[in-house]
């Protein structure tokens, strides 16, 4: 059984996980009986009362009003148990404790920010504590995503007009996998982000330290990590290729035209604007799908963007 | 019951007996000569084959682009074409196969078909509607073309704002052309609904009627029901992107969980208008390779009519993540249940009417044991999907892939193939080749299973559906699966090969190769272009195995146009053995 | 004028897989049944998003449904409630093998959509000129709501699509003029009028509900 | 199953006058302010019998086939059940909100 749970689904990582496999075995199991059955007897009927001559006669069997009714309600009291059970479990996966540690979440195309109480801004890295049941507030900045746990068996839409929330308490320390369930555009299957369960001390410890910890590093280095921290190598490669924008190889002090016909050449300008309002201006052959960065990114760090772009020649 | 209604209003008709011509010289296909006679017909079988042909066409296409998203995903990365294409192609598979292929395929094909050869009547109630509906099909496939040759769409079938109202790519003419493609849907249902209300053969009651034509009654009345609803949402869909009406866009104001009502009102129950015509053929396969009387006709008549109805209230499930309030996906899921129960009883009757038969293992009812294990699985796996807390985990994920396409493929696809060569003879009036149609069946059951079953596992271990990249941990899984579509695709040019061999050199067919009883099997294969020379008149119910094959063949010899239906009819015995 | 046989004129019309003009008639008019059935599916759509919008918001239809002229609401009302008592004479006429009632019933049901879409025509125009445009072309500030375009919208969409059916109508009934003045219709057969009869009468009655659900609140 | 019911060119006038009058109350209960949610189900009241009216005397339902009496109440049930449905969920959302 284990085995098979194993094969079956993802590590089972968050309190209320269990519950839901309970049920998906349950059914599994039950259903596998039930085919069984059916298999079974389409394959026995087939030989057994396989046609032996043209002149063959059959038994007049019309109906059978108790056969009809066992074979509804056998079933229907099947259902309901399922029902009822996915329900609950339901109710559960709803519910989140008065005390669960609040973060927000934005889904853009195509990153996923994490907000903290601290006013601290995470892309694509989602920090939480272990043993305590964390909230997450989730709205879009643009069209439909769907935030989803497999390991901590919680998906949720996050839409652009409302809130809606997921609640989860992680059971041990590690790391998650976070995906898009919703598709939402060309680099859909690369909205991916990390889930980071740390045990309490260490959470603590990071919400600290985690707006602070590139104030002394080398320009260059900082903007060459910021570019992968907030996502912007899912849409830009580094390297030339071209993906759902402009590579930023050789993009620097290069000219490019717009949609417009302007040609504009790559200087800070134009980089902090392609940042913070990605629409303004848009380089003619993509589309307008980049996010704005605005009050994700600080000065001081786009600043480093700005470096690192410089080296990519 | 049956029995004081016949007593009450039966009506006494001098008959006599009409055997099928066997080998006519001249027949429907025959008959009427040229392209533009072919064109121009009103007859509802050409109609049939005219669908026939384009949607074997369009499933071609759409088993093409299914290749071609398989291949892809045999790397984790891009193996040869771009994220952009990928969604495009996933897209156009999706749109082709529902709207162009599977929505028309049994009611539009095999339904236009046999209708009216199961009433005993000439044609269907309004055969210009008919033919229109036809056009009208062709034109919404000309402006879906039209779509993917100037700048393709990359919604995803379901088109779900607001990202189909911001999206650059032609989603107005694709939207279009689905929105006329209901037009023709609507009048088919339309048609067959008056067709069998007002066009039975004298004897021909409700409870003679083939389980076939209720199953296509059932679905009528969903098309006629639902279909309306397709129309005003991909309207408004249209006028989003037109006008920017805002009623979807929540840049604008709107809701987008709204859409998503809209849509799945028309879309699940769309899923009915797919699966139940299937039911139909299923039960006359059964009974006739059985030979035997169908075990509880009204249990599977009625039980058609249950799912079109409860189908309506369910379509919530598919929003179990999407942000409706927790007292509709609590309605939802519950309702969701009762659809099983009466496709639990369709298939134990089945099962029963097996039961003590004489069972024939010839091609159609192979697909029919096939449809009914796959089936099987397909509706065990949506209860897994129905349950919320499960749903949660699974939804947008490859285990719902697998789950509809074991539903719509193992389903509804291995139905339409036991349909198309259980009436393959009659159509053409040729044979297929046994052992080929045999081969074939068995490789295409071996490679779909071989496509699906891994994505059972893949989507519940978390791989999220329309993914153009996938992390290296499911690579095993997808090789697997695209392993299994190639050699569905094999399936497929084998049954491709043995058709077209069947029609141009293939043995000529009796009229009744299989032994039927019911009414479409005593008329030559094929039949000529008026169905009947005579008025048929039914005494017997279509599956009565046990009672002589001369009494299914008596009729009375054609002094005026149609006939009436409404009367049960009995025949005496002296007037029977004068036959 | 020559008389062709009675019975032969009679049977014109019959279709060869019908037995009788009865049965081909009740045919036709459970078609045009059915088919009416999918309309008000088809409307149902516009209702829904109208009665969800309305939940959503009443004030704000409180506020937009001010812009719209009771007055000409219950004057084209009337208009078509009347054009429904003109299709009505007009197969009761058909009915009756008065030809030339029938033709003058039709024209004045042509009439009366003539000025049902004048009215219409009008409404518009004054809405246009304040700049109350579909969707996104929105530009009216008389309604302090986020939502007001929304409303709009619906109104277009259910009047627009609606006057399409009107139109629709008009095409229908010129084309029946033309069939009555050739001598198609008769006491034996006027399935034809029979059925626009009905379609007529939807298209009116879809706006009975439009009229109070659009004008009347207050 | 009456197809070809003839009403009397008195009778037709008499139903459209039936619908005027209701057509002018409809117009007149607006002038007395009735209060929400009064007012709605009023007017409402008022187009269905408008629409019963004209649906079983000028439509001639009331001497037709009962199949085709069954499709009208179908189109009108199935009308409700998408409404009704749908509102389960948009009238009963529960968003949450952030705290900061």
């Amino acid at each position: 059984m284990n085995r098979l749970s194993e094969f079956m689904l993802p590590p089972a990582k968050s309190t209320l996980a269990a519950e839901t496999d309970a049920l998906f075995h349950f059914i599994n199991v039950t259903s596998i009986i039930l085919l069984a059955g059916i298999t079974f007897a389409i394959i026995y009927f087939s030989w057994k009362y396989r046609r032996r001559s043209e002149d063959d006669v059959t038994p007049v069997i019309t109906h059978n009003n108790k056969l009809e009714i066992t074979w509804s309600v056998i079933p229907l009291i099947l259902v309901m148990i399922v029902f009822g059970w996915g329900f609950t479990g339901y109710l559960n996966l709803t519910t989140a404790p008065d005390d669960s540690y609040e973060i927000r979440v934005v889904g853009k195309s195509w990153l996923w920010e994490f907000h903290y109480e601290t006013g601290h801004v995470s892309v694509n890295e989602l920090h939480v504590p272990v043993n305590r049941p964390v909230k997450l507030i989730m709205s879009s900045d643009d069209v439909l995503h769907s935030f989803y746990i497999p390991d901590f068996r919680v998906k949720m839409d996050v839409l652009p007009n409302r809130y809606t929330s997921v609640w989860f308490e992680a059971i041990e320390t590690g790391e998650s996998i976070i995906y898009c369930a919703e598709y939402c555009g060309n680099a859909h299957s690369n909205m991916l982000a990390t889930t980071y369960v740390h045990s309490v001390e260490d959470f603590e410890t990071w919400l600290e330290t985690a707006g602070s910890a590139d104030d002394d590093m080398d320009p260059v280095e900082l903007g060459e990590q910021l570019v992968t921290r907030n996502a912007c190598d899912t849409c830009h490669s580094t390297d030339g290729t071209r993906l759902q924008g402009p590579s930023f190889q050789g993009l620097w002090g290069s000219e490019r035209e717009m949609q417009d016909g302007e040609i504009v050449t790559v200087d800070e300008n134009y980089v902090r604007e392609s940042i913070l309002e990605p629409n303004a201006r848009i380089t003619a052959g993509y589309d307008p799908v980049m996010p704005s960065y605005s009050g994700t990114l600080s000065d001081r760090q786009i600043d480093a963007i700005i470096e690192y772009l410089k080296t990519l020649q | 019951m049956a029995t004081n209604e016949e007593n009450s209003n039966t009506k006494k008709l001098q008959v006599r007996r009409f055997k099928p011509e066997e080998n006519p010289e001249k027949h429907y296909l025959n008959e009427e000569k040229g392209i533009w006679a072919w064109m121009t017909t009103v007859d509802h079988k050409k109609i049939g084959l005219l669908y026939l042909g384009s949607i074997t066409f369009f499933f071609f296409v759409g088993g093409v682009l299914a290749l071609l998203l398989r291949t892809e995903l045999l790397t984790p990365a891009q193996s040869f074409i771009d994220a952009d294409t990928y969604n495009q192609v996933f897209t156009l598979h999706g749109a082709i196969m529902i709207f162009f292929f599977l929505i028309p395929s049994v009611p539009a094909v095999l339904g236009n078909f046999v209708l009216p050869l199961q009433l005993g009547a000439k044609d269907v109630a309004f055969p210009r509607l008919n033919l229109a509906s036809y056009y009208i099909y062709v034109i919404g496939a000309a402006f879906t073309l039209f779509a993917i040759f100037t700048g393709g769409v990359d919604t995803g079938w379901t088109f779900y704002t607001p990202y189909s109202a911001t999206t650059s790519g032609n989603v107005m003419a694709m939207t279009f052309g689905v929105f006329i493609l209901g037009f023709s849907s609507i009048l088919t249902g339309l048609n067959f609904i008056v067709t069998i209300h007002k066009m039975r053969a004298p004897g021909i009651t409700w409870n003679k009627l083939p389980l076939n034509l209720w199953g296509l009654y059932a679905t009528s009345l969903i098309q006629i029901l639902a279909t309306p609803v397709l129309a005003i949402t991909l309207l408004l869909l249209t006028m989003e992107r037109l006008l920017q009406i805002g009623i979807f866009d929540p840049a604008l104001g709107g809701d987008p969980v709204l859409y998503q009502h809209f849509f799945w009102f028309y879309s699940h129950p769309a899923v009915y208008i797919m699966i139940v015509p299937g039911f139909g053929i299923i039960s006359e396969v059964i009974s006739t390779f059985s030979r035997k009387v169908i075990f509880g006709y009204w249990a599977i008549a009625l039980s058609s009519l249950a799912i079109a109805f409860i189908g309506f209230l369910v379509w919530g499930h598919h929003m179990f993540t999407a942000g409706q309030s927790s007292l509709a996906n609590m309605v939802f899921s519950f309702l969701t249940f009762l659809v099983g129960i009466p496709t639990g009883i369709k298939i134990f009757n089945w099962l029963a009417t097996m039961y003590r038969g004489s069972i024939d293992m010839k091609t159609p009812m192979l697909y029919a044991q096939v449809f009914l294990f796959l089936f099987t699985i397909g509706g065990f796996t949506g209860i897994m999907l129905g349950a919320l807390s499960v749903d949660i985990h699974l939804h947008d994920t490859y285990y719902v892939v697998a789950h509809f396409h074991y539903v719509m493929m193992g389903g509804m696809v291995m139905a339409f193939l036991a349909g198309l060569h259980y009436w393959w003879p009659k159509m053409f009036g040729k044979m297929y080749s046994e052992f080929w149609a045999k081969i074939s069946c068995a490789i295409l059951f071996v490679g779909f299973n071989m496509t699906f079953l891994p994505q059972f596992v893949m989507g519940a271990q978390g791989m999220p559906r329309r993914y153009f990249n996938y992390i290296d941990q499911f690579q095993s899984f997808h090789q697997f699966s695209t392993i299994g579509a190639y050699v569905m695709g094999v399936a497929f040019v084998i049954m491709a090969i043995y058709l077209v061999h069947s029609l141009l050199k293939g043995k000529r067919a009796s009229s009744n190769p299989w032994g039927s009883r019911a009414l479409e099997w005593q008329i030559s294969s094929p039949p000529s272009l008026h169905n009947f020379h005579h008025v048929p008149v039914i005494v017997n119910g279509p599956y009565d195995y046990h009672k002589p094959m001369s009494e299914f063949q008596l009729g009375i010899a054609a002094s005026h146009n149609g006939h009436h239906a409404e009367e049960a009819v009995s025949v005496s015995q002296s007037e029977k053995e004068q036959a | 004028m020559s008389q062709p046989s009675a019975t032969e004129e009679r049977l014109e019309h019959l279709k060869h897989y019908f037995i009788d003009s009865d049965q081909q008639f009740e045919a036709s008019k459970m078609g045009m049944w059915v088919f009416l059935v999918t309309e008000i599916l088809f409307f149902g759509g516009l209702f829904l998003a109208y009665i969800v919008y309305r939940a959503w918001y009443p004030e704000l239809y409180l506020l937009a449904s001010e812009e719209l002229h009771t007055f000409w609401g219950a004057v084209n009302t009337v208009v078509l409630i009347g054009s429904s008592l003109t299709v009505a004479m007009a197969i009761r006429s058909a009915q009756l093998n008065q030809i030339k009632g029938l033709i003058i019933n039709l024209w004045i049901t042509i009439g009366l959509a003539c000025v049902f879409m004048v009215i219409k025509y009008f409404e518009y125009a004054e809405k246009f000129g304040k700049g109350i445009l579909p969707g996104g072309y929105y530009t009216y500030e008389g309604i302090e709501h986020e939502q007001a375009n929304i409303f709009f919208s619906i109104y277009y969409m259910m009047t627009g699509l609606h006057g399409i059916h009107v139109l629709v109508g008009i095409g229908l009934m010129l084309w029946l003029v033309y069939k009555a003045k050739k001598k198609v219709f008769h006491s034996g057969y006027y399935t034809p009028v029979e059925i626009t009869g009905l379609y007529w009468h939807l298209v009116d009655i879809i706006w009975i509900f439009l009229f109070p659900l659009l004008y009347l609140i207050d | 199953m009456s197809g070809h019911h003839i009403s009397s060119a008195k009778f037709l006038w008499g139903v459209a006058l039936a619908l005027f009058v209701l057509t002018f109350i409809t117009v007149a209960v607006t002038w007395i302010q009735i209060p929400e949610p009064w007012n709605i189900v009023v007017a409402i009241a008022i187009a269905v019998v408008k629409a019963l009216i004209v649906v079983a005397f000028f439509m001639n339902l009331w001497w037709d086939s009962k199949f085709n009496v069954l499709l009208f109440i179908m189109s009108i049930a199935f009308f409700l059940l998408l409404i009704g449905i749908t509102l389960l969920d948009t009238l009963y959302r529960v968003d949450p909100v952030p705290s900061f």
